[in-house]
């Protein structure tokens, strides 16, 4: 069995993963390019995401200890002085935990610090439902002056790296840890408030972030088989969110499905379903994602498939929505 | 799978161990039954987490004495009743150990002995961090370090608002320590003088970055509590007799909170893992590893 | 001017306000009424919402001093001893300051705490953007197991003191301070999981929650002038939600505007959007709230206005929804 | 309006004033001299409140000396350039008495004058907690208490990384230190060895709900702070020649952080509000009251 990666451990083979492991890498290479850029973890310096930069660079990482507040204020501080203040946290002691000094000491201070909010969604669920952070999307969005980013995979959250710098405020990337069906092969292109469309298509539209791109790519690639054309958009933009994309895929396609790791509330599902409210667009429109109840405990892959979040239940529900009548 | 288990009580024995037997506060044992179940228990956590796909070592190794300390010893408990009303309380503040307490539950007949082999399963009731609603005889849930502290203090709060004389135990890890919200629950048990209230460090001197020290550094640990307004001891947590002691004069105290400082060693009793504490935070052990280590338990005098 | 009730003082008259105070007499009578309540909160212990039951009860008040996130699990922890605990805490540092000590400690252990979010919303804009409490919808309806009431006035409030017994977890109590115009006249029948229908119409349907909700009916009656029949729907129980209220408002009346104190992104507006969506019910539909920027400050008065959280402009959105085509 | 302002400055006068001098620090001032600036600030205060619905009276009364001493005295800063990068850093942590600020920043030609007339109004620069987006001058934003000793330790490392020798102090609140954040900023002060950081503690014995020591006990803290690391003072916040020392000392410590107890009376100066700080926590002051307060203050040796 297998399905996250250690987050505590510079020995990869500790636990054994799925987890690819390239964002380690670009983030070395970033921080070997840029010597501004820094790293605050509470307690959390080795692992996948930056072991790599904290062994070359053990100068540049600020190790926060036990403390997430801290260190998220901290590095807003830091960042006053112009450095590139990355801060590692894992997902469920990220948004939820420190969503205060995020809305206060870095978006509403309008400081470029970047949260790398890692082991988001089930990934730690084999610690116990304390460790699933669900809820973090409905956080983030409601923080103004916050970009949002969720990469589909190892190569997109490589490809963020750099793309922060677009936007001079802070921004708030959540990884995935899952690697069911990687979505590139190569650091995409991003540009901040668009989705990326991964498949073209015209019978429906299939909108996921994280780990939900990845279904929904497989989904699509299954139902192409069956004869079905289904568009794939990779929403890794939360906030600010692709209205235009969204709004062409319902007129274009007529019916939506999304796709997220997090729960039905507040997340991707939500936000697309307002926009297809406010522009009163009649589409077939169904939100996949977690339930909005105490979940149960297990390893990420065990979960997914208890949850349905794999490749043939979204094909399914896809069906369902494409059966069913507006 | 074979849980190695204390088939015997100081206790109970017999059949009439799955009674609802009142197990007193303090009840004789010797230091040596103490670190004989103590073995045990490490024993029985590599078993519990052979049966997952990993699970957290070094850190449940290194409280084994404080554990079974308190729950052969300090505790007033009903064996299988976990939740007797008048109970004393046990937190787990370093919720990442919950694997050391599923044996002392088994054993307590809060559960059936079965349940350890779906330790850490899809959706099983033993859970890597202790969920109160899963698993019967947790008190509390936890999993986000540094909550419990302030959970406990309300229970303090609230058992001497109903003029119960419970006690409440928190175990602490010392990098958990670093938290800003103990600091919190530090400073409002002293001034709510919660006398019943027990806050133990399992200082072993380690945390996920590394050494303690190196990666925050909390010391002067006992000396801070103090200025907080506690009374602190500090022992040497793997001797039992030591802590049992510490224990008892926890007890006598009637104005303040009082901070038990448990100097450990992160991996106790495993050599590879006390000298690589960091890497078997997490990990897996098997084949020759774990039978290594087993040996290396059974073996230690 | 006036517009917030003195958070501090039991002195009523230091600050001239508008609050009415009938909550701080209810939630001393409900005290009064069941010893087991008790009140924790962060050196917040005078003011209009719990002073009166603080200085009947000193030694039922449990005073946590400036430290939110200690009061919350302090609280659960009380709560296992099956006392009823109330948490009083400023809107600003409640949702968002202990978004993870409510879902870990309170909602996940599910407790049956109550928190009590005073001066919500736009209430403290004189102390600055800090103290804006507007992502607290976004947060708590994130949290499983938590309820989240939000009473429209005053009356509504004290009757959601007793009406929190209904469930037997935790529950969230969004306090609004305005008292712009006011909706019941007495304490309203509670129905967790259901909006009130305070108006009837058939024309549009407005959905206020809060504030919204006082604004709504102030503008269906301004609407009611002019000829249109508009609905108002007291959203108080945002979650659970009334999914059936708000189909059934779009089937009948085919046009919908939700109106809140809080960020559009997040809040009401996006939660009804989202069953909207969900049900493919094609409708006129439109938020109004707060932009999802950094908002000025000043007192609550003058930024409604600013805001255009008032009737006038409440009743011009309404207008300008019905005209245009869906 | 008039607001009581020091025309005259030690370190320069007339038109100059307006021209980007540098205020070196520990510019030479008498303690006599600050005492008078205090007593106008105090005036200030209560005249720009005037221009609000209400106001922190008792709070921004209390910190006066400290304000003066740093604005006058300690800090290096430059006349007219609030945002010179080699300027040392204040941060108000209690962020409620910006308006013990604004004069300061007014005198500093930090922004006009006339600005002061706009205090808490719809959109103003000048709110009631400083917004470094607003108000020029404003190092860092507050309003959540306990965010900023944080923040400043995150100034002073990357001022020491930078190799700048800029200077970071931090006004905190004596109810402020409840907050947890502010043990683990002050722990990883001590951790990290920020000798360039250096906090002050308004100990005005009082928070919002009453009496610091009734409502939440946080005494002895300069122990508590001397257990956490640093090198901690103890002083009279309303003595200006000993605060003066109290700087100069804390300038000298190259290994720790520093904390300045700075022991403080809430309301300070009218006798009123001295008598029951909590009613004056947040208060609007008219008629009468305002003009025996302006007397007080006027009348005070
Ligand atoms: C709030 C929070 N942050 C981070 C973690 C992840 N984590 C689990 S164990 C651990 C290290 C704990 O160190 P310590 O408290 O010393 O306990 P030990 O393992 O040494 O017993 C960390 C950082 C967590 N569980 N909770
Ligand atoms: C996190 C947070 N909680 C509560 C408040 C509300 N509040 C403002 S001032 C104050 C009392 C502060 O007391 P203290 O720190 O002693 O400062 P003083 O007013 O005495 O100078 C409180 C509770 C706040 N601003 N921030
Ligand atoms: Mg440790
Ligand atoms: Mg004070």
């Amino acid at each position: 069995m297998s399905g996250m990666s250690d987050p505590f451990s510079f020995n990869a083979g500790a636990v054994e993963s799925s987890y690819v492991g390239n964002l380690g890498e670009a983030f070395r290479r970033y921080g070997e390019q840029d010597e501004e850029v820094l790293l605050i973890s509470p307690d959390l310096g080795a692992g996948p995401v930056t072991g790599a930069f904290v062994q070359q660079f053990p100068e540049r990482f600020i190790d926060a200890g036990i403390a997430e507040c801290n260190a998220m204020s901290m590095a807003a501080g830091m960042a006053t002085y112009g450095y590139k203040v990355f801060v590692l946290q894992m997902g469920a002691f990220g948004a939820l935990k420190c969503a205060e000094q995020i809305r206060t000491d870095i978006a509403f201070s309008r400081v470029p610090v970047r949260i790398l909010s890692a082991w988001s969604g089930l990934a730690m669920g084999f610690f116990g439902t304390t460790h699933h952070a669900l809820e973090d999307i409905a956080i983030t969005r409601a923080i103004p002056g916050l970009t949002v980013l969720a990469p589909a995979d190892d190569n997109a959250a490589s490809a963020m790296l750099a793309a922060s710098e677009q936007v001079a405020g802070p921004v708030f990337i959540r990884l995935t840890d899952a690697n069911v069906n990687p979505v590139y092969d190569a650091p995409p292109e991003v540009r901040i408030g668009r989705f990326g469309r991964v498949r073209d298509g015209s019978d429906g539209t299939i909108i996921g972030t994280g780990l939900g791109a990845q279904l929904a790519v497989g989904a699509a690639d299954l139902l192409a088989a069956e004869g079905l054309s289904i568009r794939v958009l990779d929403a890794y933009s939360l906030k600010p969110l692709d209205e235009d994309a969204i709004v062409l895929a319902a007129r274009e396609t007529g019916a939506l499905l999304t796709v997220e790791e997090h729960l039905v509330t507040g997340g991707l599902g939500s936000a697309v379903g307002e926009v297809l409210a406010r522009n009163a667009l009649p589409t077939k429109f169904s939100i996949h994602g977690l339930p909005d109840e105490t979940l149960t405990v297990g390893m990420p892959d065990e979960l997914y498939v208890h949850y349905g979040l794999t490749i043939e239940e979204t094909a399914r529900r896809m069906r369902v929505l494409l059966a069913g009548k507006c | 799978m074979k849980v190695t288990t204390v088939t015997q009580s100081d206790e109970n024995d017999g059949d009439a161990s799955k009674a609802q037997i009142e197990l007193p506060r303090f009840r004789p044992v010797t230091a040596s039954a103490l670190h004989e179940r103590a073995r045990q228990l490490r024993l029985d956590i590599l078993e519990v987490i052979s049966h997952a796909p990993m699970g957290h070592y070094s850190s449940s190794l290194s409280c084994a004495e404080i554990l079974v300390t308190l729950y052969h010893h300090v505790l007033r408990l009903r064996r299988s009743d976990p939740d007797w009303q008048d109970r004393d309380r046990f937190l787990l503040g370093k919720g990442h150990v919950a694997v050391a307490l599923w044996p002392l539950f088994a054993e307590l007949d809060f559960f059936p002995q079965a349940w350890l082999q779906t330790f850490g399963q899809l959706g099983s009731k033993l859970t890597d961090h202790p969920d109160m609603h899963r698993a019967p005889g947790v008190d509390f849930s936890s999993g986000s370090l540094g909550h419990n502290l302030s959970v406990g203090l309300g229970m303090a709060l609230a058992a001497r608002r109903r003029q119960r004389d419970h006690r409440i135990y928190v175990l602490l890890g010392d990098g958990e320590i670093h938290e800003g919200q103990v600091w919190e629950a530090a400073m409002a048990a002293a001034h709510y003088k919660a006398a019943n209230l027990v806050a133990i460090v399992d200082a072993n001197g380690s945390c996920a970055d590394g050494p303690t020290e190196s990666v925050m550094g909390i010391e002067p640990l006992a000396e801070r509590f103090a200025s907080f307004g506690w009374h602190s001891l500090e022992v040497d947590g793997h001797d039992a007799a030591t802590l049992m002691g510490a224990f008892a004069q926890a007890s006598q105290c009637v104005d303040k909170p009082v901070c038990i400082v448990a100097r450990t060693l992160k991996g106790k009793g495993i050599s590879f893992m006390e000298a690589s504490p960091r890497e078997w935070h997490l990990g897996a052990l098997n084949g020759a590893d774990l039978e290594r280590a087993r040996q290396e338990i059974r073996e230690a005098e």
